[in-house]
């Protein structure tokens, strides 16, 4: 097994845990932090599978970093919303009764 | 609280998903295309001599273009859910947390321009130098140098958004002769540069408003 | 665009055009409103006039457009479309003059009148429908225009009879499309053609086609008020008068019956459906329908349900006479469209001068009503004996070609079911007569709102469109072997559909 | 010069940054002379397309699969035509809406410029991975559109909103990963020819990653949860243009990749997905008949409506009647939630009421608005001559043609409920007013743009031909 492949499944890995997280996990922080996991998790597959025969692909490093912003912007206003929940209600989850 | 039995379900659920997954990718064969080689061939043209940059503000310039969008648009997402309040006084910090972070501001501004020249030939880039410009702006509001941010204003604004508006012209420039983002191979390094060093300070400060917007909404939790 | 295509387009035009006007009109411009109203209807009273002239000259009067690859909207004036239109027209101007005297003072004529107009404009474009798609864009809109006026009370009472009548007409729509859809999926985007033009799909699909039959007669049957399909009829009389001359004579039950002809005569054929065994079960729903309607009308003591009861039982002679195999009995059916248009609307709006002038709305308040108002009564009283198929009005000559088309079918049992309501009829209108005229009047009416003056019973807009329907009750019987009566107008389509001599 | 792909893409993205120069709640008239300048760019697209067919842009000059090629064939400029047609309608709406300087204003225009952008991105992208860039600005532009009304109710949607959109563009994007990591590419165009049904496990994997995804991104049920409090809660101009684009965007791309590049393996999805369709059809229409807000039942309707959409997919076929259904019903919904929103909009605010109870007696003050509202209703019922009668008539004569009954008797049923949610609304509206009920004027902009709004919804439906030519054209 090369070592793009071991980063691969690693990241397979990482992915399922942090979707495990996301559905099961109440508090957001937390949710937050598992779809960070689950962002890694992708991101590994991507780098890691493209590279798995030895040699080194710009384009999914590119990518990668490319996704890595785009996570990094969405992680910040997941946390501002999540603050402001925080804020306006006290609360830090998710209420069932939101949905009406 | 969550039924153990449903958490059971979705914890095996995804460990054979994860175990699909990876025997998938363990039988995948070789791929049929080969864009390393075609990123090597066309590296002359690119205007930058490291291949990521290049693929990253050449080849696939304009998924760059999108994703500052995105991370303009999470700035102003983080804006808009936030109180109107005025930014809070400082709080002022310890004497020697203070001086270090007097004497590192530079220093990690420094860097980032090192970072930004460096991006050319070696892993580094307008990314790197803006993330690091961003943190020297934290560390200075977390030592109580730094304000935290109110509705900015419009030289705040102006500099937030000029990276973005940067590339955005010189997109529409090169459209008019002919398509998106299409640098002439002559001038495509002096462009490059250009969008980069803007996008280093847009970066920079819109890295530290997500940080310096959302501490202000902390000013007077209970 | 050419003159022909103009015309017909014209047709819709003058009640759609002044319809959406009158939408944005403030309620106070109560002239110009009425100016509107008037010359739309005189308008399309001119241009169906033009086109019976051109028609009965051979002229071919038509309009398309394409929706869809393979689809498209069709409009054109043929014998039986202008048999339906000219039907509408000539009721839609006295039905508006009514209306306005009706609604005088009310809330909301802006809105009535729209709505008013666009219903007439639906029922045009179901006449002149050259193919099943255009037939089912009208009858939707029909249904829709129509909902508004229904609940133009806002009480809860209305309410209710309108979502009975919304849950009763778009059930049908559903089902009326399906079978248009399946029908389309198998011979493609086909027009109306004289005796039909499913008989060229081959013996294969027979039973493909007896079920679609059972799904169009059932849409357009909630329509026509087929039982067990009637149930909206009677709770939908709670609208106003005017609207109710609407439902039962101008558009809505006649969609209905108009949907039932088309689709015998033009789409399936008259000879390929008799050869599918469609027409027998056909005349047996028609017959219970005609019974029951009149057996339930004999305990209605509410004047309009009655009157609506009534409607179930005789619109199903049109019905009956279609699936009557034979030009005797197309001819019958045909006509009698034409005459329960005219007699039914009629009593409505006497009903219509009961309820506005003296408050009476049950049958047992009518003692002495002839005296109040004798014209009103006179007028009722002719339709009455119309419906009952008395010599001399329009409801025998009907009957009497009904009855020979019975004969000639070999179907004596329907020639049986005929007479049968005919019993029923006299049982529930003769008591209304007799309580009018004979009985005396009470003291005091139950809220009397316009006072006589003179002669004069009440408005003179709320009398005279009775009066002249009443007329015309006559005429139509007394002048039926003119060349311009509906009988000879009938006799000349169903001689082409049979493609005979005419009968 | 004035190649329409990129502009359209480029101009919302300047008007937008000029947007958020100008400070905060301005931009209104820019907004709106761009978006003028967007319906000719999409329209002289659309006209393009109809005289030569298909064709790309190769964004940087190199082509795929090395550099990102900009693609526009019949289905995607149609899109780009209904999101400019309704976008301009709706910044007229907003503008005057907004007028008192509510503080849902301050980044409404700059983030709606983005939301456009992103939106006429997606329909142009023919590359996987930008694909995965401009979802997430689409996305990350909704939740903060849903956010700036800044009440907790509208802050906790906006969460719930973001979870679902970034949950699945990272479920998406992990088969992305997993494609690349297959065949080296990402550019449609060259996947097209390497994908077929003997693919190896890991490309069915990474497809339905993306299905998923993209389902989530799209609410059909069961993944619906998120859109009812977004769309229910949202200020109206924003709940318009959420309910009418932004969920069709991600099953304009479902409908995309699996009739290009993924149709080998789309068809063993695509019972599934019509069952998913049924199932929000039921569930939807349910809720908007229990509902008591207004906003709420619109919102559900939505949840309802997406269900027609994917009754497509069992019956694509070559005749394609069952694509231009989904195409038809896309425009048709698109528009007429536009409208219906737009007026429940001014409702709520002439009666300062969110509940339908407060509705009784607007017949008679609102007649324009309301007849706006029951022309939307009659496309969602799918009654003529509306576009939603044609979609559903090409859906009928799809399942029939195949032989599939059981489609029929969900879009007839489909239909009836929509009747019955819609009429809800309307029998509420003609009831008398209660005497002492407010009533606060509203400017009578609003209420012609959902007039105009649902009309075209309705003429529409006349005008079917043109639609399926454009949408024949270079596919």
């Amino acid at each position: 097994m090369s070592g793009g492949m071991i980063f691969a499944g690693a990241g397979a890995v990482l992915f399922t845990m942090g979707l495990v997280g996301v559905v099961l996990i109440g508090p957001l922080l937390r949710r937050i932090l598992a779809f960070n996991v689950m962002g890694s998790g992708a991101f590994l597959v991507l780098v890691g599978l493209a590279q798995r025969d030895g040699g080194a692909d710009p384009v999914p490093q590119a990518m990668v970093l490319t996704g890595i912003v785009v996570a990094v912007a969405s992680t910040a206003l997941a946390l501002a919303l999540a603050r402001r929940l925080h804020r306006l209600t006290g609360r830090t989850t998710l209420s069932a009764t939101d949905d009406d | 609280m969550i039924p153990l039995l449903k958490r059971a379900a979705v914890i095996l659920a995804a460990a054979s998903f994860a175990g699909a997954l990876v025997f998938a990718m363990l039988d995948l064969p070789a791929p049929g295309v080969h864009l390393p080689a075609a990123v090597e061939a066309n590296m002359a043209a690119s205007g930058v001599a490291h291949p990521v940059t290049a693929v990253l503000l050449n080849f696939r310039g304009y998924d760059t273009l999108l994703e500052v969008g995105v991370l303009l648009l999470a700035l102003l997402g983080v804006l808009a859910v936030g109180a109107r309040a005025t930014p809070p006084a400082p709080a002022p910090g310890e004497p020697v947390k203070r001086m270090f972070a007097r004497l590192a501001a530079p220093l990690m501004v420094l860097v980032a321009v090192y970072l930004l020249w460096a991006g050319a030939i070696q892993p580094g880039g307008a990314f790197q130098a803006g993330a690091v410009l961003g943190a020297a702006a934290v560390l200075l509001h977390l030592t109580g140098i730094l304000p935290g941010w109110g509705a900015p204003g419009l030289r705040l604004r102006a500099g937030l958004a000029a990276g973005f508006l940067i590339f955005l012209v010189v997109a529409g420039a090169l459209l008019a002769q002919g398509a998106v983002l299409a640098y002439p191979p002559a001038q495509a390094g002096r462009l490059i540069l250009l969008i980069e060093a803007g996008l280093t300070v847009s970066l920079g400060l819109i890295l530290a408003g997500l940080f310096l917007a959302l501490s202000r909404d902390s000013g007077d939790e209970a | 665009m050419a003159l022909n295509e103009a015309l017909i387009l014209a047709i819709l035009a003058s009640s759609l055009v002044p319809g959406l006007i009158i939408f944005v009109l403030a309620e106070s411009r109560i002239r110009l409103r009425t100016t509107l109203n008037l010359f739309g209807a005189v308008a399309k009273l001119i241009l169906v006039g033009v086109l019976l002239a051109g028609v009965s000259a051979g002229e071919i009067y038509g309009f398309r457009h394409t929706v869809l690859p393979g689809l498209d909207l069709v409009v054109k004036a043929d014998a039986l479309a202008l048999l339906f239109a000219t039907l509408s027209a000539v009721l839609w101007l006295f039905t508006t003059l009514y209306a306005i005297g009706y609604l005088e003072g009310s809330p909301h004529r802006s809105r009535f009148f729209g709505f008013f107009s666009l219903c007439v404009t639906a029922t045009m474009g179901i006449a002149m429908a050259g193919n099943l798609f255009t037939f089912f864009v009208f009858y939707e809109l029909l249904t829709l225009a129509t909902y508004p006026l229904v609940v133009h009370r806002g009480t809860p009472q209305a309410m209710r009879g309108g979502t009975v009548y919304l849950a009763y007409t778009l059930g049908g729509g559903a089902l009326l499309l399906t079978g248009i859809v399946w029908l389309h999926g198998l011979t493609g985007s086909v027009d109306f053609a004289h005796g039909g033009y499913l008989s060229a799909l081959g013996p294969d699909y027979g039973g493909q086609l007896q079920f679609v039959f059972l799904l169009l007669i059932a849409g357009v049957g909630v329509k026509a008020a087929l039982v067990p399909l009637h149930g909206w009829l009677p709770q939908a009389m709670v609208a106003p008068a005017p609207v109710s001359a609407l439902l039962h004579a101008v558009a809505v039950v006649k969609a209905g019956a108009f949907g039932v002809e088309r689709i015998v005569y033009e789409v399936y054929g008259v000879e390929f459906a008799q050869s599918l065994d469609l027409l027998t079960p056909l005349a047996a729903v028609a017959a219970v329908t005609i019974v029951w309607g009149s057996f339930r009308a004999l305990f209605q003591n509410d004047l309009k349900k009655r009157l609506a009861y009534s409607t179930v039982s005789q619109v199903s002679y049109i019905v009956l006479g279609t699936a009557l195999f034979g030009p005797v009995g197309t001819v019958g059916g045909l006509v009698h469209l034409v005459h329960q248009g005219i007699m039914k609307i009629t009593l409505f709006f006497c009903a219509g001068n009961y309820a506005e002038t003296l408050g009476v709305h049950k049958v047992s308040e009518l003692d002495g009503a002839g005296r109040r108002m004798p014209l009103t009564t006179l007028a009722f009283s002719i339709a009455a004996l119309g419906m009952m198929g008395a010599p001399l009005t329009a409801g025998a000559v009907s009957k009497a070609w009904l009855l020979d088309g019975a004969a000639e079918a070999g179907m004596h049992w329907a020639g049986w079911v005929l007479w049968t309501s005919s019993v029923l009829n006299a049982a529930y209108f003769l008591p209304i007569l007799w309580r009018a005229w004979a009985r005396p009047a009470p003291a005091v009416w139950p809220e009397e709102r316009v006072p006589a003056r003179g002669r004069i019973e009440t408005l003179w807009l709320l009398l005279l469109p009775p009066l002249a329907t009443a007329i015309m009750t006559i005429a139509a019987a007394v002048f039926a072997d003119s060349a311009w009566s509906p009988l000879a107008w009938a006799r000349l389509i169903a001689a082409r559909e049979y493609s005979g001599a005419m009968p | 010069m004035t190649d329409p792909i990129a502009w359209l893409i480029l101009l919302p993205l300047f008007w937008a940054t000029a947007a958020f120069l100008l400070g905060p709640g301005r931009g209104a008239r820019l907004a709106i002379a761009a978006l003028l300048a967007q319906c000719g760019l999409a329209l002289q697209l659309a006209a393009d397309v109809i005289d030569g067919g298909a064709r790309t842009h190769a964004v940087g000059g190199w082509g795929a699969p090395l550099g990102i090629d900009l693609a526009v064939g019949g289905l995607s400029a149609l899109m780009l035509v209904l999101t400019q047609a309704i976008a301009l309608p709706l910044a007229v709406y907003a503008r005057a809406y907004f007028a008192d300087g509510a503080p849902a204003v301050r980044y409404f225009w700059t983030l709606t410029g983005f939301l456009l952008a992103g939106l006429n991105a997606l329909f142009l992208a023919a590359d996987l991975f930008n694909l995965y860039v401009t979802l997430e600005l689409v996305g990350l532009a909704a939740v903060g559109l849903v956010a700036a009304g800044g009440s907790a109710r509208q802050v906790a949607a906006a969460l719930r909103y973001l979870f679902a959109a970034l949950v699945g563009s990272v479920m998406y994007l992990l088969g992305v990963a997993l494609i690349y990591g297959a065949h080296g590419t990402v550019s449609l165009q060259t996947l097209a020819p390497l994908v077929d049904a003997r693919a190896p496990a890991a490309v069915w994997i990474a497809c339905g990653l993306m299905l998923a995804g993209l389902m989530l991104k799209t609410a059909i049920f069961p993944f619906h949860y998120w859109l009812p409090p977004a769309h229910g809660g949202a200020p109206a101009p924003v709940s318009a243009l959420l309910s009418a684009l932004v969920v069709k965007a991600s099953f304009y791309l479902i409908l995309r990749l699996s009739l290009e590049v993924f149709a080998p393996l789309a068809a063993t999805a695509a019972t599934a997905l019509g069952l998913l369709g049924a199932a929000a059809i039921a569930w939807g229409s349910w809720q908007a008949l229990r509902t008591v807000h207004i906003k709420m039942l619109v919102a559900w309707s939505t949840v309802a409506q997406l269900g027609y959409l994917f009754l497509v997919f069992p019956l694509l076929a070559p005749d394609g009647l069952a694509l231009q259904a989904g195409v038809m019903q896309a425009i048709a919904h698109g528009l007429a939630k536009a409208a219906m929103f737009a007026a429940v909009g001014v409702l709520m605010l002439a009666t300062g009421r969110d509940t339908l109870e407060g509705l009784a007696g607007v017949a008679g003050r609102m007649p324009l608005t309301l007849f706006a509202f029951g022309l939307a209703g009659v496309t969602l019922m799918g009654l003529p001559p509306s576009g939603g009668f044609l979609a559903k008539w090409l859906l009928i004569e799809a399942a029939l043609t195949h032989g599939q009954w059981g489609w029929v008797a969900v879009v007839i049923a489909g239909g009836l409920l929509a009747a019955a949610y819609v009429f809800r609304v309307l029998r509420q509206a003609f009831l008398l007013a209660p005497a002492d009920s407010p009533f606060h004027p509203v400017p009578r902009s609003m209420e012609w743009t959902a007039f105009v709004l649902a009309t075209a919804s309705m003429l529409l439906g006349l005008q079917g031909v043109e639609l399926m030519s454009l949408l024949a054209a270079g596919s």
